[in-house]
């Protein structure tokens, strides 16, 4: 019965049902809009745990598809050669697909707004408001991770930019407005070059022949597989070089295609964020309501990553290449400057911020390895990351609720009055530091081994990251839980059920990765294994 | 090479006479006496209208410029209650841009006048100038004669709901 | 012949790993379970562990191995998990289920009454569980996670007073110098994971690969120095030593359950399971018996000058886990290495709990104010003698036959390495005999209140002291049935009386200087204040690490911090304010004079017309 | 004649010229508007000379001049207008003065 | 030579809007006089609400005609470029009335009568000059709407700033006509005709001997245009013009009068530039080059002017300016670079829509603050969601379209224009316009930031009159719309409009 339904539509719109349903209660029903408002993050969530079941793991290709043509604009076709077609037009459609890089980080985004949903029962002032952002947010994640069109993706990509906005801006500490901006102009400027990437991809290898009853009609498509499709061909228009006879403004040169990378590289690199586009993200960090950061930083941050994958990678696998080693020093120069700084941080939601920054890295180097090792690494950190860091900020909240500070020099010895809290926060920090038997070590584990393979010695430097990853993570939580205790954090209360449940959740998906990774290894192989395959033979032709 | 005759004559003279009060204007400090002087300056250019076969433009000319404009602005003049003097100027540097600025732009138009020549043809004022453009006026270009009656009469509403002294 | 047992190995982890999960969910409450509990799993290892060892002594019997887990596929390679059961680690089995059942108990006493002691079952059922998993692991990777897992679980034992301040540095110290090490080996991993055939990492195609010479020597060099990095963080090997000593910040039974026995052996466990590569690189090997044999006469050096009982005690671990890695490194085989493992097991954790007791009647641990506890405290005293002489390798007890063992194969295959080991077993025996007279002989040195602990902790202590006299004598039948090859010739006699001197050496100096006081004891620190000075602070490494690693590091830190601050984001806002301040200036032509507008108009044409037109002009 | 044109196109230009240099010196507002008759009269003159000597002389010329002489006085009178509310408002007619609005 | 040609009784079909208006702005005036001083004036309002949508009903109904109309050898033209142009013009002007009826006393303005009725020759002038094909008739129009829109913004007669918006605006509005028709002059001495039609070929047979004039004619047009679209740099009088005026003027100002001010500029740089010129002599490469680098201007100049400004109605005045960079930037797009690129047109005329909406819905708003709060300074917007809630949502719509962030029509519109510009493979000038519309976020957001996360202790709840409501939902309820569903209004016009025949006035 759910197959035939459009599942990913449903599981991307339900939160709007959510803003719907909110409208209509009144404001000061503060129990009744948290509740709705959970609710309605539970619709995706339970859509997304079938959607998960009900993956085929045997296919590497697109599942799901949804498509609906939607802006089909025709352009003027008075030139003397265009005249002859039937028509001529640029068209953006409505087309929803996911695969196995997807699925996961359809699944987190689902789980980590629930989550955050939950964490959010701290928030002071305005839920209603809160709440209708936070699932309007949730729309335009789901979107970003399921859309198959270019102008889709980028129309999504920058509906998220608006709540958080407001979510940041809102709700946040004293600093928020500035934070606010700072994401906004920091990301609207990656948006901007993204989309300007975008364009001239439609303009040239969007650009398709279709033939309707004897008539042929030429059109601009922002459609993925169209695009892929004629970049890839050796004798589309986009490959054709122009001659001093034959005008070819289709035509797209090696310099160019390497540009077109480079500039999605900037684009999400801003996002994912990319040394030294990180900066606007520390303050966000900082400044945000911990339960905005979880989404933040569990999965705004994977979009960069998962644009890098599905826009750079797959389109220009040739490009990708000639930009293997310097992504790799990218994402050493991440990792390490990352973990360095985090170990001089004093507050503590630096501290993660800038690990945010190192653990990214990681996800850089299982690109650059461009092998399947290295690409499952990516997708494995950009889901474990998620996952822990919703984690590790849900503690934040919660414990600064009680102590009124993250200042990591002011805290100390929590463990004797809030021990599971300091337990979760452990097991938390352990998994950011890799240990095995939790998330992070996969990721961590198959993005080296990815680039081991093809550059040893920057495997090798970025390795020392995980010794600092140690040093830092343990540098944090010791100062928080171990040690000796103020006195006048006695009486203290333990975690709620409401704030128990999600970590205890988040801990168990947690394990779950780090002891069976194939729960997210086996959606993933096929996607991976057909990939590499195109772009191999892609590659090689 | 110019040849000098009469009509050159006619025009070297009324030029002087434009750029003589149009000069005069820009450097009296007196505030009528600048009136004056472009009075006259109006005056001479509907002399050099003259010249060039415009006799109705040139009417139009002392009608509406010398005559009609001159006035209002003198009226313009005595219900603002001017201060009467120009002072020293305070801006150096804005008249000097001011100068340099307006320099250039004569450079460009001077320089763009002298490098073109047109190829000149029969001029056809018509019997009866007035009627010829009266012609013209009610037949080719009705539209825009019947709109700046339009404009008038908006100019003539504005006016008066601007400058009428508002009873409190 | 086929295993009965060796199918059912998984138990052997899985109870304390049960137990660990039953404890963990009960928080702090069920305080008198706990130990129960734990106790219960850790005998049902035990007893599995028993079985298999027992039924592998029995008769050669093939070794068994499960691999039908697949744990994640990546492109065509599969990574799988299981387990294998061979001589090497069934014997292990035993012993760290039977020093964790010991500990079990003993901890029943030792932790009595503390309020978060099912806390403390817990990490230690952890720590078993993890233990047990690294010894049955089929492959590198399945080791290397359990390797963490150990790492971590000793982290929390260290830690588990974490409001001490010292055992929280201790703990985070223990923790990333050992991270040191496993980063060499996870890039070990890496590196078979690339230059296996078919990316396999178990322990079987390892062997079939290196024995059959398939990868490179320079390849099989890298990794094996690689592995020894993770060994050398793990047992506490120089330079990578200074965590060990440190670690005694933990309760007393962690340190004889961790940091004597069982962990610190896993470092050279784990060179034993991959010695096929060791043996594929002659230089791996070489490297391994110098660090080792440094190590030993190093730790024993600073042993000497330590006034803290643990810490002589672990002093005295970094030295012998040197003479095992300096037996694997001489040899061609593990089972001297492997066989000094097993009785070392046995005397030392012997010598931690007896230790443990002293400090449970004596609250403190400077041997300077202990002093004729021997008679307050027969059974620990006697206990502790034991212990002490077996480490002194004093024939008949058990250290005496393994160190022999090595000191053998050393003599052997390397004149030089023998002598270092033979000084290092001098130095051991004085310190052991410093520590017993200074502890157990003589006159109270304060005003204690001693008393001997109760049975629960001193049964453990007489069941150990049992295994340390008896457990050398499996000596000339250990080392063909750990490698299934014909043992070599030993029992070389001039190497036993020599290392029986060393011993008597030591001990008599000790006695000498400490019970009859004819030689002064402060010989040494007053001749030569400075060479004392030496030993007492470790030869200056800490304070080399902190000043050579760690404060340049905080340096580069505070410099990123600043880089970070004014020049990355310093740009940013630099960039900013750039935009910002065009606007201000745009607005500052924006002036209110309608004649300035006038003028930017002109000045706007002049430029347009100069710049677009003028061109074609001039 | 057709040196003649170049000589009433100059004469403009100066007229044009000294008309703009008025408008964004003077200090009298009346005086600023005077200043831009002088411009469009230059602009007139233009248009008759063109008519009578341009490329193609016609009389549309002096037709588009009736048109700007028309619309010029217009804006002449509604800048008076505008001039004279002002001045009730702020009691000066120094165009210096005017930057209550800036930045 | 041509012949003269009479207007037939039947033309005066085809002047059926603009002579609606004139009738309406005649009983107008005359109501005004007639009625008693105390009568609500809002009637009138109504009155020449019903003119403007009877005009905007002809205005439609010639919309598409098989082939465009020209009366009088070209002077007046009524093709599709010129009827969607008057549509939004009147869509424009209905929109201002609409939001002024019953609100001008508070603005400052007694006349409420005079103003609302003078919007109507001003939305006549810009009629005329978007169907006129003379130069004569394209002057006295903008003539028509500049002499109106001086003596609008004059109307608030106790405040010295409109006095004093007025008469700059009037001064350097003299200064820029000046120098326009003495760029109009050139070209009628040059070519002999007024007739844009006719001028180019003239032009390029003597392209030899009028090179240099043909250069200067064009940048003096180029200036008058720019300062009519308020483009930097000649945009200094759109600040001061429009803080003096009444808001809904500054609305006109900023919408009708700019589109008008395109109209042209779009027309005359086509009809009479375009192709002038030869490989020796690129005239026509150095036109669009300029307006190109016109556009960067404006959008650089105008983003970043605006991000410190702390008044509104200069904040739109800058925000004004941007968006004639954005909207210039098909126009400099012109299709000789590329030869797929030909939708320059639908790119300018869905933009300059959705700025229609975006941008009267924001002075629309404006006003609802400036009556709360007695000012236009941007703090007036703090807590606006607490005293306003739907209101606040409204605006934070319109300026998500400012801003050009999905799914506005704003958004669409940029995104059509980059879209041409990267077909015509102008990169810089792309980079320039997406930079600059990011800049732009700051300033726009730092109205989203008053209303949501400031706030305002004094403030009450604001009541809205019911027109100038309905203004802003029109407005914003546009937006969105435009937004979701660009390809109807797009393919509308694409299926109307004609380059060839619409829009180049050729004979």
């Amino acid at each position: 019965m759910l197959a035939n339904l459009p599942i990913l539509s449903l599981i991307a719109f339900s939160p709007l049902l959510g803003v719907i349903l909110l409208l209509f209660i009144p404001k000061d029903q503060g129990r009744w809009i948290k509740a709705a408002a959970i609710a309605a993050t539970l619709v995706p969530l339970l859509l997304s745990v079938w959607l998960y079941t009900d993956f085929n793991n045997r296919t590497g290709d697109m599942q799901y598809v949804e498509q609906m043509p939607w802006i089909h604009i025709p352009l003027n076709q008075e030139a003397e050669g265009l005249r002859q077609f039937e028509s001529f037009f640029f068209q953006f459609n409505y087309s929803m697909a996911v695969d196995g890089i997807s699925l996961p980080l359809v699944f987190l985004t689902a789980l980590i707004t629930t989550m955050a949903a939950l964490a959010a029962v701290h928030v002071k002032k305005r839920w209603k408001t809160f709440y209708m952002l936070l699932l309007l947010l949730e729309t335009g994640m789901f979107g970003v991770f399921m859309a198959q069109d270019l102008f889709l993706f980028f129309v999504f990509f920058e509906i998220t930019l608006v709540p958080m906005f407001f979510l940041i801006g809102i709700w946040g500490y004293l600093d928020k407005e500035k934070a606010a901006n700072k994401f906004l102009i920091y990301n609207g400027l990656g948006s901007a070059v993204m989309l300007i990437a975008f364009l001239i991809l439609v303009s040239t290898a969007g650009f398709s022949t279709a033939q309707s009853g004897g008539q042929a009609s030429l059109f601009y498509s922002g459609d993925i597989k169209v695009i892929a499709h004629n970049l890839f061909s050796p004798d589309s228009y986009t490959n054709t070089k122009p001659s001093e006879f034959v005008q070819n403004p289709f035509y797209l040169s090696p310099g160019m295609k390497w540009a077109l990378f480079a500039m999605l590289l900037v684009a999400f690199g801003v996002k994912l964020p990319i040394f030294p586009f990180h900066t606007w993200m520390l303050k966000v960090h900082t400044e945000a309501h911990p339960s905005v950061v979880m989404i933040h930083s569990g999965i705004l941050l994977k979009m960069g990553a998962y644009g890098l994958i599905r826009f750079g990678v797959l389109l220009f696998p040739a490009e990708a290449k000639q930009w293997a080693f310097p992504l790799a020093v990218l994402g050493v120069v991440n990792i390490l400057y990352g973990a360095l700084l985090a170990f001089r941080q004093t507050e503590f939601k630096l501290v993660l911020a800038y690990s945010s920054i190192s653990h990214m890295g990681i996800v850089l180097l299982g690109i650059a390895a461009l092998n399947e090792a290295g690409m499952t690494g990516a997708v494995f950190q950009m889901v474990s990351h998620g996952l822990i860091s919703a984690l590790l900020f849900l503690l934040v909240g919660s414990l600064y609720e009680r102590t009124q500070t993250t200042m990591l020099d002011r805290l100390g010895g929590l463990a004797k009055t809030v021990p599971f809290m300091c337990g979760i926060l452990l097991v938390a920090g352990m998994a950011s530091l890799g240990l095995p038997g939790l998330s992070g070590f996969i990721s961590e584990f198959l993005a080296f081994a990815g680039l081991f393979g093809v550059m040893p010695a920057a495997a090798a430097v970025g390795a020392l990251g995980i010794i600092f990853a140690a040093v830092y993570v343990l540098r944090a939580v010791m100062k928080i839980s171990y040690g000796p205790m103020p006195e006048h954090w006695s009486g203290m209360r333990d975690a709620r059920f409401v704030e128990a449940a999600p970590m205890i959740t988040l801990v168990a998906f947690i394990l779950l990765l780090g002891v069976y990774p194939s729960v997210l290894g086996q959606p993933l192989q096929q996607t991976i294994d057909v990939l590499f395959q195109n772009i191999t033979t892609k590659m090689g032709g | 090479m110019m040849t000098f005759d009469g009509e050159f004559l006619a025009f070297f003279i009324l030029s002087l006479f434009v750029i003589g009060g149009a000069v005069f204007m820009i450097s009296f400090t007196k505030v009528v006496h600048m009136v004056v002087s472009i009075a006259f300056t109006f005056i001479s250019l509907s002399g050099l209208y003259v010249l060039l076969e415009a006799e109705f433009v040139a009417f139009v000319q002392v009608l509406i410029y010398a005559g009609a404009l001159s006035i209002l602005m003198i009226f313009g003049i005595m219900m603002t209650r001017h201060q009467d003097n120009e002072d020293v100027p305070r801006r150096p540097l804005h008249n000097f841009l001011v100068a340099v600025g307006v320099l250039c732009f004569f450079g460009i138009l001077f320089f763009a006048i002298q490098r073109t020549s047109f190829p000149g043809g029969d001029f056809h004022p018509g019997e009866d100038n007035t009627l010829a453009i009266g012609e013209l006026l009610y037949n080719q270009y009705v539209i825009p004669f019947e709109i700046v009656s339009v404009l008038l009469t908006v100019a003539f509403i504005g006016a008066i709901v601007l400058a009428k002294r508002e009873e409190e | 012949m086929v295993s009965v047992y060796s199918p059912y190995a998984w138990f052997i982890p899985l109870f304390p790993l049960l137990a660990f999960l039953a404890l963990t969910a009960m928080g702090r409450q069920m305080k008198t379970a706990a130990a129960g509990i734990s106790i219960i799993a850790a005998f049902a290892s035990f007893v599995l562990s028993v079985l298999i060892f027992i039924e592998r002594v029995g008769g050669h019997i093939e070794d068994y191995t499960w691999n039908g887990f697949e744990w994640l596929r990546i492109g065509d390679t599969p990574l799988r998990m299981g387990f294998e059961i061979t001589n090497l680690n069934a014997l292990m089995l035993v012993v760290v289920t039977l020093v964790s059942l010991l500990v079990n108990i003993y901890s029943k006493g030792y932790m009595h009454g503390d309020e978060r002691i099912t806390v403390y079952y817990g990490y230690v059922a952890l720590f078993t569980f993890s233990m047990l998993g690294l010894v049955i692991s089929e492959n590198i990777l399945q080791l290397y996670i359990f390797w963490e897992l150990v790492g971590v679980s000793s982290f929390l034992l260290i830690g588990f007073w974490y409001f001490k301040p010292e055992a929280k540095a201790a703990a985070k110290k223990a923790f990333i110098v050992t991270r040191v090490g496993d980063v060499g080996f996870f890039i070990a991993i890496l590196l078979l994971f690339w230059h296996m055939p078919g990316h396999a990492l178990d322990f079987s195609s390892i062997h079939n690969a290196f024995a059959g010479h398939e990868i490179p020597s320079g390849v099989a060099t890298s990794i094996a120095l690689l592995i020894f990095v993770g060994a050398i963080g793990k047992s506490g090997q120089f330079p990578l030593h200074t965590w060990l000593p440190d670690a005694m910040e933990g309760p007393t039974p962690i340190s004889a359950l961790i940091h004597a026995a069982t962990m610190v052996a896993a470092g050279v466990y784990l060179v034993a399971r991959t010695y096929d590569i060791f043996l594929a690189s002659p230089a791996a090997l070489q490297t391994v018996a110098y660090i080792g044999g440094f190590t030993a006469i190093f730790a024993a050096t600073i042993g000497t000058a330590q006034n803290d009982i643990k810490r002589v005690l672990a002093y005295s671990t970094v030295s012998q886990l040197g003479y095992m890695m300096m037996a694997l490194g001489v040899g061609a085989s593990y089972a001297a290495g492997i066989f000094h493992l097993f009785t070392h097991a046995f005397f030392k954790a012997l010598l931690f709990l007896a230790a443990g007791s002293v400090i449970h009647a004596v609250h403190r641990q400077d041997i300077r104010l202990m002093g004729g506890l021997g008679g307050k405290m027969k059974i620990t005293a006697w206990t502790f003698a034991v212990g002490a002489l077996a480490l002194s390798g004093i024939p008949p007890f058990a250290g005496f036959w393994s160190k022999d063992a090595i000191l053998a194969e050393a003599f052997n295959h390397h004149q030089g390495l023998f002598w270092i080991g033979w000084i290092a077993a001098f130095f051991t025996a004085f310190y052991m005999s410093r520590l017993f007279f200074l502890v157990f002989a003589g006159k109270p040195r304060s005003d204690d209140t001693a008393q001997e602990s109760p049975a629960v902790m001193t049964v453990p202590l007489v069941i150990l002291a049992a295994l340390a006299v008896g457990s050398g004598f499996v000596y000339p039948w250990i080392g063909s049935w750990l490698t299934g090859e014909a043992a070599e010739e030993h029992a070389n006699g001039i190497v036993m009386v020599l290392s029986t001197l060393a011993g008597v050496l030591g001990i008599g100096l000790g006695w000498l200087m400490y019970a009859k006081q004819s030689v002064p004891a402060d010989v040494v620190s007053s001749r030569w204040p400075w060479l004392y000075q030496l030993v007492y602070r470790k030869y200056y490494i800490d304070e080399l690490y902190q000043k050579a690693i760690v404060a340049p590091l905080r340096a580069v830190g505070t410099f990123l911090r600043a880089f970070d601050d004014y020049v990355v984001d310093g740009i940013v806002r630099w960039t900013a304010a750039s935009a910002v301040n065009l606007g201000k200036a745009g607005t500052r032509l924006q002036n209110g004079q309608l004649q300035t507008y006038g003028l930017i108009t002109l000045l706007g044409f002049i430029v347009f017309a100069a710049v677009f037109a003028g061109r074609r002009f001039f | 004649m057709s040196n003649m044109i170049l000589s009433y196109l100059t004469l403009g230009a100066i007229l044009f010229c000294i008309g703009l240099y008025g408008a964004l010196t003077k200090k009298n507002a009346v005086i600023v508007l005077l200043s831009i008759e002088i411009m469009l009269n230059a602009v007139n003159l233009n248009l008759v000379a063109f008519a009578k000597y341009g490329a193609h002389p016609s009389l549309t010329g002096q037709v588009f001049s009736l048109f700007t002489i028309t619309v010029a006085a217009a804006e002449a009178a509604v800048g008076i207008a505008i001039l004279i509310a002002l001045f009730r408002a702020k009691g000066t007619t120094d165009v210096n003065e005017m930057d209550s609005m800036k930045r | 030579m041509d012949q003269l040609q009479r207007l037939q009784a039947g033309d005066l079909a085809h002047l059926a809007p603009e002579l609606t208006l004139v009738i309406s702005a005649i009983v107008l005036t005359i109501l005004d006089l007639v009625l008693p001083k105390r009568t609500d004036r809002n009637a009138l309002g109504w009155l020449s609400l019903a003119g403007i949508v009877i005009s905007a009903a002809f205005v439609a109904a010639q919309l598409n005609s098989d082939k465009p109309v020209q009366l009088l050898n070209q002077s007046y033209r009524i093709d599709d470029y010129a009827s969607l142009l008057k549509l939004v013009f009147l869509t424009g002007t209905g929109l201002i009335t609409l939001m002024s009826i019953g609100t001008l006393e508070k603005e400052g303005v007694r006349h409420g009568g005079e103003l609302i009725y003078l919007l109507l020759p001003a939305t006549l002038g810009a009629m005329m000059m978007a169907s006129s094909g003379d130069l004569i008739t394209l002057f006295v129009g903008l003539e028509l709407l500049s002499i109106t829109s001086y003596v609008m913004v004059g109307m608030r007669k106790s405040s010295v700033r409109s006095g004093e918006g007025a008469f700059k605006y009037a001064v350097l509005g003299g200064v820029s006509s000046a120098i326009l028709l003495y760029g109009m002059s050139f070209l009628y001495g040059m070519t002999g005709t007024t007739n844009i039609g006719q001028m180019s070929v003239v032009l390029m047979q003597n392209l030899e001997t009028y090179h240099a004039l043909i250069y200067v004619s064009f940048f003096l047009l180029f200036a008058g245009f720019a300062f009519k679209i308020a483009a930097a740099p000649f945009h200094t009088w759109a600040p001061d013009a429009y803080q003096g005026a009444p808001t809904p003027i500054a609305a006109f100002l900023a919408v009708v009068s700019k589109a008008a001010g395109f109209a042209i500029l779009f027309r005359v740089i086509y009809s009479v530039f375009f192709g002038v010129g030869d490989a020796r002599m690129p005239l026509h490469t150095d036109a669009f080059a300029a307006i190109a680098v016109l556009a960067a201007a404006a959008m650089i100049a105008g983003n970043a002017m605006a991000l410190r400004q702390k008044n509104m109605k200069r904040l739109l005045a800058y925000s004004g300016v941007a968006n004639a960079g954005y909207l210039l930037v098909p126009i400099a797009n012109q299709f000789m670079t590329s030869p797929v690129h030909f939708s320059i047109f639908s790119e300018f005329i869905f933009y300059l829509i959705a700025y229609l909406f975006m941008n009267i819905g924001a002075f629309a708003v404006l006003m609802i603050v400036n009556r709360a709060s007695g000012h236009d300074e941007l703090s007036g917007y703090a807590g606006l969601y607490y005293r306003a809630p739907w209101t606040a949502v409204a605006m934070s719509v319109i300026v998500l379209s400012l801003a050009g962030l999905p799914v506005t029509g704003g958004f669409f519109g940029k995104l059509f224009i980059l879209f041409g510009t990267l077909q015509a493979q102008t990169y810089w000038l792309a980079a320039i316009m997406i930079v600059t519309s990011v800049i732009s976020y700051y300033y726009y957001f730092a109205v989203i930031r008053q209303m949501f996360m400031r706030t305002n202790f004094e403030g009450s709840e604001i009541k809205t009159p019911v027109p100038l409501g309905v203004a802003v939902w029109i407005c914003t309820a546009a937006t969105v719309l435009l937004g979701l569903f660009p390809n109807a209004v797009v393919a509308y016009i694409n299926s109307i409009f004609s380059l060839a025949a619409d829009f180049m006035i050729r004979q």
